[in-house]
């Protein structure tokens, strides 16, 4: 069983440059394919102007990269109206977008907020300061059997004064790919005795989904899933630092307030009061991160060449390789479900007796870059009673021979601290 | 691009309906009217409609905006007028399709006579709001809506 | 008389790869030298990680650029503490911040918040909705004669309820520079009767300077404005899009609440409450925009290796020239100041009989890009009584040559429309 | 990256505190004691410090954390005992200065005792942090500080 790399090596200047690097931190970053660092140096080369402003053909081509780009995001996370498609700076600023415009306005005393035990801070804080802000009860679904959230307590926490339920798609600290669509089903259940979330929309709680670390990994069809929210993050896919995105169903965008002021997403600056420009633009203040965007683009072109299923199928050999090579050795705990093809390329784990950051420094001088903390989930972490984990993930350039480097190093690592 | 673009753009007959807009007048008996603007621009036009039955009988504008916008609107003030309801609607459509460059069918463009003057905006896709802004308020009058806003119904996705 | 480049055209391949092309836009945004997207793709092929939370050293790496990039772009800007520096998408969200974060704990009923006429939407819509969320008076300052600020109007709208002041460094729709020490001293003056802004710090109110114009053309000694807060944007100075900053007072920042939750911006997340994280990360929640960072810190790195004061030498002699040549054909009309010294290299006019969006597109088929509208300035442009403007502006790689072919192409187009 | 360096970052020295920390206890009669927090690592640990006049009397730790944090906790525990505070506190500088790699006058490092082992740390910029928590943590006990984290106090840019 050897699987090689699904995309060459070669294809990312960072690896290339770097022939004996294995780098298993994909989770928190994704390394950057050639063909993106392209675009964003042909943008500036071609077509560089300040966006939606100018009348001046080199504005109009800026506009068209940028508009170009939604559309073509929009189809790759199978959304069809790219106007509901807002680029952010990431998947964090697409939950505070929702927080702040959306929450502010809606949320008040009696209402309850619902999030789970293994939310990224991203999808757990700003819920837990809306609520401290707006005297909201919040609450946390637990943990069900190994790395599962608890759908009978989910559900059970759901009620007609719920105004939002936030799941992750898939866990960033345990790889769990949860399900969205037995989610979006008991929440639209519970949720059904509250207010409709606007003229012809379904009743009840809004229901945000953070998928930071499912776009990368699976094929998500976003308008099929039935969220009212979808969030994520492009430089986890290949595309540059400082973008993402946050799809909203068209109907609640209209209705809400907007995020940030200033220009291109007002319509009439009156002295006294202001109306808003049309979707994306009201939901998009100041000048656009064009270059971000066409990046990531770049980006989603480049994944679908190499094919969802394919990417899929790759990650899930790659991840049960590990969970063997890891799993054979004494004194390693592996977390999260034991079936690899409910979990995304993450593997979680513990060396007895070695501290998660001792664990990542002595792989880091063999070469293996993984990470060792917290992982943006504390709350997780407490229940699971570790103060960190050593996590390692996959992405298109992983290798079997990079899960040996990874075993043989933790072997390594014990006999150090033996 | 060229001056030939350019030329095609700014033709004799936008010229002249930018200097000298024909119908511009409030119409106090008008049966409705409609506001457009155009807020990246700053354009803002108000057309009246008298409808006669099921016939467009008469029509006038005002505003402010740039010489595309106000030979567009000109123009339309005298296209429609006469036509049904039917007819000025698909005329319309047909208006959009030739802005967005959509529109090739030759027999279709001669058809339009001194309308087909504005179809050099198609090659300025930041000016295509400018040239459709008259005919969304004219749709919208016809509607009853009242206002139109050239960020909403732009056809292009450039808004 | 004749002004040749400062910087060569060589040195930005966009014009570079156009050498007919006469780009007059760079107050929407500049082109980029080559050294910056170079420092953009050394950073993605060298160092790209997620900075701060891994233990292995290509995340070093990539923390150590992100916080190097703070301190060199803290160091250009005359900042001497660069934990005060924070990293925002531009000056449109560092605006934004403030009016959340502080704007939304700090101001009530009864309070007022001061703006000037001649602010761009982004310093003007969020302190009006800030005022209309929260029941303040929303004041504007009127103007004096020709392009500037009546400043004996402006202090007589400060008084001991002002929570804020906000006004810009250089006009972006006529290149006024502003007295920004004198406004500071009117307004700390006329509002010291309020509460202090934070133990050890002034009373009054929060003086925010707008400087997004001002950062890529004058020496904008930070610290020594005197002001609270300092918004700027680095696609304005040849940086990548997507990054900007807010220089605020160390005291605010550290008695305001956070702007956005998630990863990096805390210390601890128990189950109903969390504790933020040290400045600057409190305030940049999630996955920073390293690239940008760099990328803007190389584009410092270029603009100071020209020298500050001869980017304004090269700016004040090219806004002589232009001002003299258009102000030479009948029928234009310059707007603002009619002194090119007390402007930046932006000149504002119009074309008797012919509208804006006319001769921008005019212009454009003779190659050259100007801005034709409002500018983000439509409150200016009600009062000025004009739809919109036409706006040359002017940076480092414009020549004498420039505005000769704006002068020809302004004549040719009154020929066409005449 | 070498061995050599994570030898020199792991050695015996270190690895047998962490296996075996001394002083590893609550300490009922302490004067005073502080918390020490690194919330990006996770690590927590609190410091007990007895102190008899002028000196340093006693000292003991417990909490959770990586070797480096164990090891350097536990050899300040009895590095510093028996000092007075005026010594300790220069003590508290100059392991800063070993731990950000700017002590590197031989005799100074010589002089340093076991408490050497921990200057391997230099070369990892992302664990100094992690050797220097029991530092703070013994210097705010003194100050009477109570609870100290280690993303306000780091020595270093790289928090
Ligand atoms: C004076 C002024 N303030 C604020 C802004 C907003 O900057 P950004 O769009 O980069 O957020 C601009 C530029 O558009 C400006 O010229
Ligand atoms: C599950 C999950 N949600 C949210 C985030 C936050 O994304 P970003 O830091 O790009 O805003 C991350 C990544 O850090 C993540 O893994």
């Amino acid at each position: 069983m050897s699987t090689g790399p699904l995309a060459p090596r070669a294809d990312f200047p960072l690896l290339a440059a770097s022939p004996d690097l294995v780098y298993l931190d994909s989770a928190a970053t994704t390394q950057k394919p050639a063909v993106v660092l392209e675009a964003i140096r042909r943008y500036y080369t071609e077509a560089n102007a300040n966006p939606h402003r100018g009348a001046y053909a080199l504005a109009a081509a800026a506009t068209a990269a940028y508009e170009t780009a939604r559309h073509r995001v929009a189809r790759f996370l199978g959304v069809a109206d790219p106007d509901t498609l807002l680029f952010t700076r990431g998947s964090t600023e697409a939950m505070n977008l929702i927080a702040t415009a959306w929450g502010r306005a809606q949320v008040g005393p009696g209402d309850n907020l619902v999030v789970t035990r293994m939310e990224h801070h991203a999808n757990f804080v700003p819920w837990q300061q809306l609520a401290l802000a707006t005297g909201a009860e919040f609450r946390i679904a637990e943990l069900g059997p190994a790395g599962t959230i608890d759908l009978e307590h989910l559900a059970s926490l759901i009620d007609a004064r719920t105004k939002v339920v936030a799941f992750g798609h898939v866990s960033n600290a345990l790889g769990t790919i949860h399900p969205v669509t037995e989610i979006v089903r008991i929440a639209r259940e519970r949720s059904a005795g509250g207010a409709p979330l606007g003229p012809g929309l379904p009743p009840g709680a809004l229901l945000v989904c953070d998928g930071a670390q499912a776009v990368p990994h699976l094929r998500c069809a976003v308008d099929a899933l039935g969220v009212d929210a979808y969030a994520f993050s492009g430089h986890k896919i290949g595309g540059p630092m400082g973008i993402g995105g946050l799809v909203m169903r068209r109907g609640i965008l209209e209705a809400m307030p907007p995020y940030q002021f200033g220009g291109d997403m007002i319509e009439w600056v009156e002295d006294r009061t202001s109306t808003w420009n049309v979707l994306p633009h009201k939901f998009e203040a100041g000048t656009p991160n064009v270059e971000g965007a066409v990046g990531l683009a770049a980006a989603c072109d480049y994944v679908e060449r190499l094919g969802l299923d394919a990417i899929r199928a790759h990650e899930v050999a790659l991840t049960a390789e590990a969970m063997a090579a890891l799993g054979a050795i004494g004194g390693v705990t592996l977390f999260g479900t034991p079936d690899a093809t409910t979990r995304s390329g993450v593997v979680s784990f513990a060396i007895e007796g070695v501290h998660p950051h001792d664990v990542a420094t002595t792989l880091d001088v063999a070469g293996v870059c993984v990470r060792a903390g917290h992982h943006c989930a504390q709350p997780l972490m407490r229940v699971m009673g570790v103060p960190a984990t050593v996590r390692a993930s996959f992405w298109v350039y992983s290798t079997s021979d990079d899960v040996a480097r990874l075993a043989q190093a933790v072997r390594e690592t014990q006999a150090r601290f033996a | 691009m060229s001056d030939a673009t350019l030329d095609a753009l700014y033709q004799e007959v936008i010229l002249d309906h930018n200097r000298r807009p024909r119908n511009f007048h409030p119409m106090p008996a008008a049966s409705c009217s409609a506001d457009g603007k155009n807020p990246s621009c700053g354009d803002q036009l108000t057309i009246w409609v008298r409808v006669d039955g099921d016939r467009v009988a008469e029509l006038s504008f005002q505003g402010i905006g740039c010489a595309i916008s106000k030979a567009s609107a000109s123009l339309l003030t005298e296209a429609v007028k006469g036509k049904t309801r039917t007819e000025a609607l698909a005329l319309y459509e047909t208006m959009h399709r030739v802005f967005t460059g959509l529109e090739t069918d030759t027999a279709v463009l001669k058809g339009l006579g001194p309308l087909r003057a504005l179809s050099g905006v198609s090659k300025f896709p930041m000016r295509v709001k400018c040239a459709s802004l008259a005919w969304h308020a004219f749709k919208a009058a016809l509607d009853g809506a009242g206002t139109v806003s050239t960020e909403s119904g732009a056809p292009t996705p450039v808004s």
